[in-house]
C-alpha cells in the first residue's frame, strides 16, 4: 500500500498495464514528454519509451481513428481526450465506429480502446472545461462507461478497463484528482490521510458493472458517480438522515442488483449529478429503477443535478448540485 | 457599417459539374498525358518533392492503342495479366447479378464497382497476402484476389443465415477476417484514419504488413482524410492512402470537392509521395501500389494516389444518375474501361482473343449462377430464412451484459 | 389545401421560407442540382439560383461551422443532414458551438442554423442508415430539438423552426416521408386519403414546445414521436385499451402541461421510440413525469423502445418497436 | 501471416522538438531569407502557383538590423508606426498585468500574447473597420486596434458584475460585438471554418466585407482546418485564413502537426494563394494582410497565410513550459521580439527614440492601473461581486423555456 491521489494511482495502473502486457501503447495531446496536462501519464515515456507512449498531432477525431486501427490490429491502446468538452471531434469514430465494429464485422472484428478523459466541473474551467458529457456515450450500445471518484477506484477501474476486450470511456472528475471536494470550494483536503488514498502498488481490478457502496442505510438511497460521491456523503450529514450511498463507477453496465436492492429495502432515491439534468444519466437511472421498484416507492424519485444550461465559469457553485441542494432533496423524500 | 447598397463583393461561387442533363459531354479523345512522360523514382531514396510532376500529372502504363510503356510498365507474366482479367470480369458480371437480384427483392440495395474495376483488383494484386485492406464500398473486389468464396460474398448480401456479418450491415458492407479485408463501414471516410492505426500496430510489432485504405474524392472532405494523412506523415506508417477519383460523389461533380487542384497534391502538402494514376490503366495501377508498398515496408511511411477514373454506373441501386448528369457520359471518358483496355493490350500482345474471352464470361457467369443458386439455398431477404432474431444481441460486447440479456428474452426468440 | 406527402410538404415549407425571407439559404450534400437524396429540396435552386440553394462538399462538420458562421453574419442557413446517422462528424460544432453561441457570447451574438436530417429505420438501412439520435442532442442546452411525424405537421414545425431564432435540429421520419407507417412492413399506405395528408399550400406555423393529441382517451397516455405515432395508433388499436395518443413533436422544450395532465387523468403511460432504451429521451419523459404525477400513477412508466444494440439490417422489424410489444405494454399497464 | 520475429519494417516513428531543457538551442542568428528575395504578386491577378516560393520561403520587409525594403514594404506613414508600436506595447503591459492579477487570484486563469503581440495588431490594421475578426484566445490585442474600452476588457476577465459575457466563460474569451470581434470559444479550430460562412453571408449581401481567422500550428491537425480551407476555396469566400506557428502547442513542437512542409503550402493543395510570413515583421504582416484584404474584397477567394513566430511564454497561466523546453529558447529565437524589431526599425528612420518608448510605456502602465482598478470596482473572482446567479438561466434560448424557468425559481436566486 502507499499513499497516492488520483493522478498517481492512474499513473500506477498505466505502469502496471505497460510492464504486463507490451501490446499497451498510450498517445494523446501532451502525454508522452511532458506526461500530460494533468501529469497522468508523467514519467511513463521515460520508462517505456517513445514508441510505447507519444505524442499526437493536435486530433481528437484523429486519435480515436487511430486508436480503432492499433485495437483491430492487435494492440491494447489506452488514448487520453485532454478534457471532456474536447471528446466532440471524436465523437463519430467513437459512437458510429468504435462502438459497432464488433457488432458490425459478425465479431470477426473488435477494438478494445480505452479512452480515459478528465471531466466535471469545480476547476472554474466555464463552458468546455467542465463539461460531463457520460450521458452522451451512454446511449450508444457497444461502449462501456466508467467513472472513478476516487485514488483507490481509479486504478482498479482502469486497470479493468484496459484489460476489457470492448471499448471503454473513463471519465475522471478532475476535480477529485488531488484531494475529494465535499462542496466546499474553501476546504481543499488532500486524499492524505483518506482510506480511498491508500492504494496497492501491484496490480489489482474492480470489475466494470460493478456499484460501490460508500455507506449503508435504510431511510433513503442516494445514488451519484464522480465528483458528487463526496458532495453526497456531506449532503447525507447534512440532511440528518439515515442514507445508503452508492457510487454507481460504471454506468453501462451499471450494477443492477445493488441499485435495486436498496431502493426496495428504502423505498426513497436521489440521484445526483453534475451534467445538465435533461437527458442526463439520472434520467435513464430514474427510468429503470421507477420500472423494477415502482410498488415499494414511497416517494418520486428525486433528482440533483447540473441546470439545463451551459456550464458557467464565475457562478459555477451555483451550477453543481450543492450539499445543501441535494439534502433538501433528500428530505422531501422522506415527508410522506 | 456597410448596407446591401453598398456592395464591391461578387456573391460567393457555387461549382457545378461540367456538363448536366441535355448538354452533350465534350471531353478529350484520351488523355494527354501519355505512358513514358513520368519516370520512376526510386521508392527508397525519393522525396516527396520528388513525386510532384507525378502529382500534378498522370501516370500510364498503357497507351489509347493498348501500348504498355514506360518506366511504369510492371512487365507483368501472362498468367498475372489473365489473372487480373479474370478478377475483373468477375466482379463485373458478380455486381450485373446483384443488381438483378436487387430488382426482384432478394437483396435490399447494392453498390457496383462498374467501370472501377481495375482498382482494388490491380492494387490488391500488387500487395503482400498478409497486408491489409481497408476499403470503402466501391473496393469489395479485393476479396476476388484474395480467394473468397463467392457463395459466402453473396450471402452477406442477401443478409441469410450464412452471413457471416448476420444480417447486420446493408449488402455490400463485408467483412472477410480471413483474408484480411476489414470490416466496411457506411460512414464514409472514417476507415483512411483508422487505418494509419492499423499500420502503425503492424509497425509496432515490427511485422513486414503495410496497410492500403481507399476513400471517394466527394468523401475526401472529410476531416478524417486530413487525420489520415496527417497521422501517416507524422509517425510514417506504412499505409497506402488512396483516393479514388471518380469524379462524381452520388450527384455531386467533383468540382466541389476541390478548389482545382488534383487531390494527389493535397499528399505533397503533408510531405507525403503522391501520385496522380489513370485509374482504368490495370498496369499503371498495379506498378504504382507496388512503389508504395517497397516504400511503407522500408519504414519510408505513407504513399498517397490518387486512382483517376470514373463512376460508370449509379452510385448505388437507390440512385438514378440520368436526373444530375448526361447518360452517355461515361461512354465518352477518355480512360474508357478497364476491362476493354487490359483485354485490348492482352490481345495486342498475342495472349488473348476473343474466343478466349466470351468463354471466360460463360464460365464465370456459370459460376455466378451457381454460386447464386447456392447461397439462395441458405435464404434471401424476400423470402428468408434470416440469421435469427437472437443475433440482434450478441456481439455487441464480447459477453451478453444483464440488460441486452433481458431484452432478449423480452423479445423471446 | 393541397394533397401532400412528407417529401411535398417540407419542400413547401422551404419553398415559402425562400419565398419569404431573403436570408434562408439552403445547403447540403446534393442539395441543390439533384435536389436532395430524398428529394426535398427538389426544384428550389432551379427556382431560387444557386446562391440561395446549393452542392456542399461532402463534410457534416464543414456544414455545421459555414451554417454556425452565416447564421451569425445574419443569414438564415437551413442546412440538411443526409442522414441522422452521419450527423456525429458535426457534433462537435452542434453541441460545443452552435448550442452556446448565444450563452458564451453574453447574448451579443447568436446563430438561427435549422439542421434537417431524415431519422429512423424501416428502410432496410441497417447500422447507418437507421439511428434516431435525437436523445444525444436533447441533453444540450441551447439548441431546441424537433421531430415531426406527418405531412401537415412538417410543414408547420419545419416553418417554426426555420423561423425561430434559436438553433434548431429537426429529425424527419423517413419511413413516413411516402406514408405512414403502422408496424407491417406489408401494408404500405400513402398520404394521399390521411387527413394529415391535406396540408395548406400557403405558410403557417406550429408552435415549438406544443404537442399534439392524436387521439384522447382516459385509460392510460401513450407518448411517442416520429414513425412510432403511427405504430402506437395500431398499438392501442390492438390492446383495446382506451388510450390518449401524445405526438410530442418537439423534445426540447417539451409540452409540460399537455403531458402531465394527461398522465395525471390516466394514472398511466407508456412511452415510445425507436433509439435504444437506455438513455433515450423515453428516460426523460419517464422520469420526469414521474416526478411530476407520483402520486397519480397506478401502474409503472413502461418504456417500449429500440434494443440497446445498434440497428440490425434483415432482423429491424424484431428490432424496432412493434405494435404488439406497445400493446402488451398499454395492457400490463392497466393490470393492476 | 507474419510473426513477430519476421519483422522487416522499423516501428513507427515518433517525432520530438528540437531542444528539450537541458539542451543548448542551436538557432542561426536571423533568418536566411531575407526582405526582398520575394516580389509581390498582383492581389487581383495571381493565382495559387505564383505564392508557390512565397509558401515556401518567408515573406520579409525589416532586415535584422531594421532597416525596411523590398516590394512588400507597405510604406506606412509614421502614425500608423507609432500606433502599431503603441498597440503592442499596450497588449504587453496589459498581459503583464492580467498575469500579476491571476496569481493574486484576481482571475482564474491568463494566456497571453507575449511574443506575437504583431500578428492580430498589424492584421487588424490592415483591415477596415467593416471586417470581421474571428480570432482564437492567441489575438484579444485585435480589440485594441478597434478601440474597445480596456476597463471592459478587463471586467471580463475578472469575471465581474461588468462582464460583457457574464462570467459564463473563462478569461481571455473575449466577445466584443461592437468591434466585430467574434466570441472566442475554447475547442481549439471550430472558428477557422466557421470563419467561411461569416464570409460567405457577407458575400451573400454584397457587402464589402471580409472575415478574417487565425488558429494555431498544433490547432492545425483539427479537421476545421481542412473544412476551412476546402470550404473557403470551393466558394471563393472572402476570408483570410491564418496558421499562427509559434512552433509549439502547449507541449508539443509543432515537428508532430506537420510531416516536414511549411503549413502555408497546405494552402497551395486548396488551389489558394499563401503565403508564410515572418510574423515578429510587423511590417511584412501588414502587408501580406492588405494584400489578402484586397483579393477577397474582388471575390477571389482566400488566402493561406502562416505566421511564422514563436511563443515566448508559457501556454497559458497553467502551464510551466520548463518542464519541455529550454528556457532560454525564445531569446535565442532567430525571428526576435516584434516589438524590439519595430521600434528599432522606428528609431532607425528618426521617427522614435528611447526617452518617447520609455513615456510612452510609462503612458500605457498608467492607463492599464487604472483600467484595472476601475474594473475592480466591478468586484473581481477572488471578492466578487459577480453576476448574479440568474445569468446562468438566461440567454441559453432567446426567451427562457419552462422547464429553464422552473430550475431558476428551484435555485431561487
Ligand atoms: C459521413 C457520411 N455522410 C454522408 C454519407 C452518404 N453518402 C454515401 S456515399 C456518398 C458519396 C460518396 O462519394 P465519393 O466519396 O466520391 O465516393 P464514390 O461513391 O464516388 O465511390 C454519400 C454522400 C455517408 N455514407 N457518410
Ligand atoms: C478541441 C480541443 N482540444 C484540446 C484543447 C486543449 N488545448 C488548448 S490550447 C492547446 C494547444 C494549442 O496549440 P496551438 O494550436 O499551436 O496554439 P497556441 O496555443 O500555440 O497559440 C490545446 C491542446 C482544446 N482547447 N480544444
Ligand atoms: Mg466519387
Ligand atoms: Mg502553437
Amino acid at each position: 500500500m502507499a499513499k497516492m491521489n488520483m493522478i498517481a494511482a492512474l499513473n500506477s495502473a498505466l505502469k502496471n498495464q505497460l510492464e504486463n502486457d507490451e501490446n499497451v501503447v498510450i498517445f494523446g495531446e501532451d502525454v508522452g514528454y511532458f506526461g500530460g496536462v494533468f501529469r497522468v501519464t508523467a514519467g511513463l515515456q521515460e520508462e517505456f519509451g517513445a514508441h510505447r507512449v507519444f505524442d499526437s498531432p493536435l486530433a481528437e477525431g484523429g486519435i480515436a481513428a487511430v486508436a480503432f486501427g492499433m485495437g483491430l490490429n492487435g494492440l491494447r491502446p489506452v488514448v487520453e481526450m485532454q478534457f471532456a468538452d474536447y471528446i466532440f471531434p471524436a465523437y463519430d469514430q467513437i459512437v458510429n465506429e468504435i462502438a459497432k465494429l464488433r457488432h458490425r464485422s459478425g465479431g470477426e472484428y473488435s477494438t478494445p480502446v480505452t479512452i480515459r478523459t478528465p471531466a466535471g466541473g469545480g476547476i472554474k474551467g466555464g463552458h468546455h472545461h467542465s463539461q460531463s458529457p457520460e450521458a452522451q456515450f451512454t446511449h450508444t450500445p457497444g461502449i462501456k462507461v466508467v467513472y472513478c471518484s476516487n485514488p483507490y477506484n481509479a486504478k482498479g477501474l482502469l486497470a479493468s478497463a484496459i484489460e476489457c476486450n470492448d471499448p471503454v470511456i473513463f471519465f475522471e472528475p478532475k476535480r477529485c484528482y488531488r484531494g475529494p471536494f465535499y462542496g466546499d470550494p474553501h476546504n481543499v483536503p488532500t486524499w492524505n490521510n483518506h482510506p480511498m488514498g491508500e492504494v496497492p502498488e501491484e496490480h489489482y481490478t474492480i470489475p466494470l458493472e460493478q456499484a460501490n457502496i460508500v455507506q449503508e442505510g435504510s431511510a433513503c438511497t442516494v445514488i451519484a458517480w464522480g465528483t458528487m460521491v463526496h458532495v453526497c456523503e456531506e449532503a447525507i450529514k447534512k440532511s440528518g438522515v439515515d442514507c445508503e450511498l452508492i457510487d454507481l463507477q460504471t454506468l453501462v453496465p451499471w450494477d443492477r442488483d445493488t441499485v435495486v436492492n436498496s431502493v426496495k429495502k428504502t423505498g426513497r432515491c436521489v440521484i445526483v449529478h453534475e451534467a445538465p439534468k435533461t437527458s442526463g444519466f439520472g434520467a435513464e437511472m430514474s427510468a429503470s429503477i421507477q420500472e423494477r421498484c415502482f410498488y415499494h416507492l414511497e416517494a418520486p424519485i428525486e433528482r440533483v443535478c447540473g441546470w439545463d444550461t451551459p456550464f458557467p465559469h464565475t457562478t459555477e457553485w451555483d451550477y453543481m448540485p450543492s450539499p445543501q441542494r441535494i439534502a433538501d432533496a433528500i428530505n422531501r423524500t422522506q415527508e410522506e | 457599417m456597410g448596407e446591401r447598397t453598398t456592395a464591391t463583393t461578387a456573391p460567393y461561387t457555387v461549382g457545378t459539374a461540367p456538363f448536366r442533363p441535355g448538354d452533350e459531354p465534350v471531353f478529350a479523345k484520351g488523355f494527354t498525358e501519355q505512358p513514358g512522360d513520368l519516370g520512376m523514382p526510386d521508392p527508397i531514396k525519393a522525396t516527396a518533392d520528388d513525386t510532384m510532376a507525378h502529382a500534378k500529372g498522370l501516370v500510364r502504363v498503357l497507351d489509347d492503342a493498348g501500348n504498355a510503356s514506360g518506366e511504369w510498365d510492371p512487365q507483368l507474366d501472362e498468367d498475372s495479366l489473365k489473372l487480373g482479367l479474370e478478377y475483373m470480369l468477375r466482379l463485373r458480371v458478380f455486381d450485373d447479378r446483384m443488381i438483378k437480384m436487387q430488382r426482384t427483392g432478394k437483396l435490399s440495395f447494392y453498390m457496383r464497382s462498374f467501370g472501377e474495376e481495375a482498382v482494388a483488383i490491380a492494387q490488391t494484386m500488387a500487395l503482400e497476402t498478409q497486408d491489409w485492406l481497408f476499403p470503402s464500398y466501391r473496393q469489395p473486389g479485393a476479396q476476388f484476389v484474395r480467394g473468397r468464396d463467392m457463395v459466402s460474398m453473396i450471402c452477406h448480401c442477401i443478409g441469410n443465415t450464412e452471413d457471416n456479418v448476420r444480417g447486420r450491415q446493408m449488402p455490400v458492407h463485408y467483412t472477410w477476417k480471413e483474408g484480411r479485408f476489414i470490416s466496411i463501414s457506411s460512414p464514409v471516410g472514417t476507415q483512411f484514419s483508422q487505418a494509419v492505426g492499423v499500420a502503425m500496430a503492424s509497425a509496432y510489432k515490427g511485422l513486414d504488413e503495410v496497410c492500403i485504405t481507399w476513400l471517394g474524392d466527394g468523401t475526401s472532405a472529410q476531416g478524417d482524410y486530413h487525420y489520415g494523412l496527417n497521422f501517416a506523415s507524422t509517425f510514417k506508417a506504412p499505409v497506402i492512402l488512396n483516393v479514388v477519383n471518380n469524379q462524381w460523389a452520388i450527384s455531386t461533380h467533383k468540382n466541389l470537392a476541390t478548389g482545382g487542384r488534383t487531390f494527389a497534391e493535397r499528399g505533397l502538402a503533408y510531405d507525403i509521395p503522391s501520385f496522380r494514376v489513370d485509374g482504368n490503366d490495370f498496369l499503371a495501377l498495379y506498378s504504382v501500389t507496388k512503389w508504395a508498398r517497397k516504400r511503407a515496408a522500408a519504414g519510408l511511411g505513407a504513399t498517397h494516389i490518387e486512382v483517376y477514373t470514373y463512376r460508370a454506373g449509379a452510385h448505388s441501386s437507390s440512385d438514378d444518375p440520368s436526373a444530375y448528369r448526361p447518360q452517355n457520359e461515361h461512354e465518352l471518358w477518355p480512360g474508357g474501361d478497364p476491362i476493354d483496355r487490359l483485354k485490348q493490350h492482352m490481345e495486342k500482345i498475342g495472349i488473348w482473343d476473343s474466343n478466349q474471352h466470351d468463354a471466360l464470361i460463360q464460365k464465370i457467369d456459370d459460376e455466378v449462377m451457381t454460386a447464386y443458386k447456392k447461397a439462395c439455398e441458405f435464404g434471401d431477404l424476400a423470402n428468408g430464412p434470416y440469421p435469427p432474431a437472437s443475433t440482434i444481441f450478441t456481439e455487441v460486447y464480447e459477453e451478453v451484459p444483464w440488460h441486452i440479456q433481458e431484452q432478449r428474452e423480452e423479445l423471446g426468440k
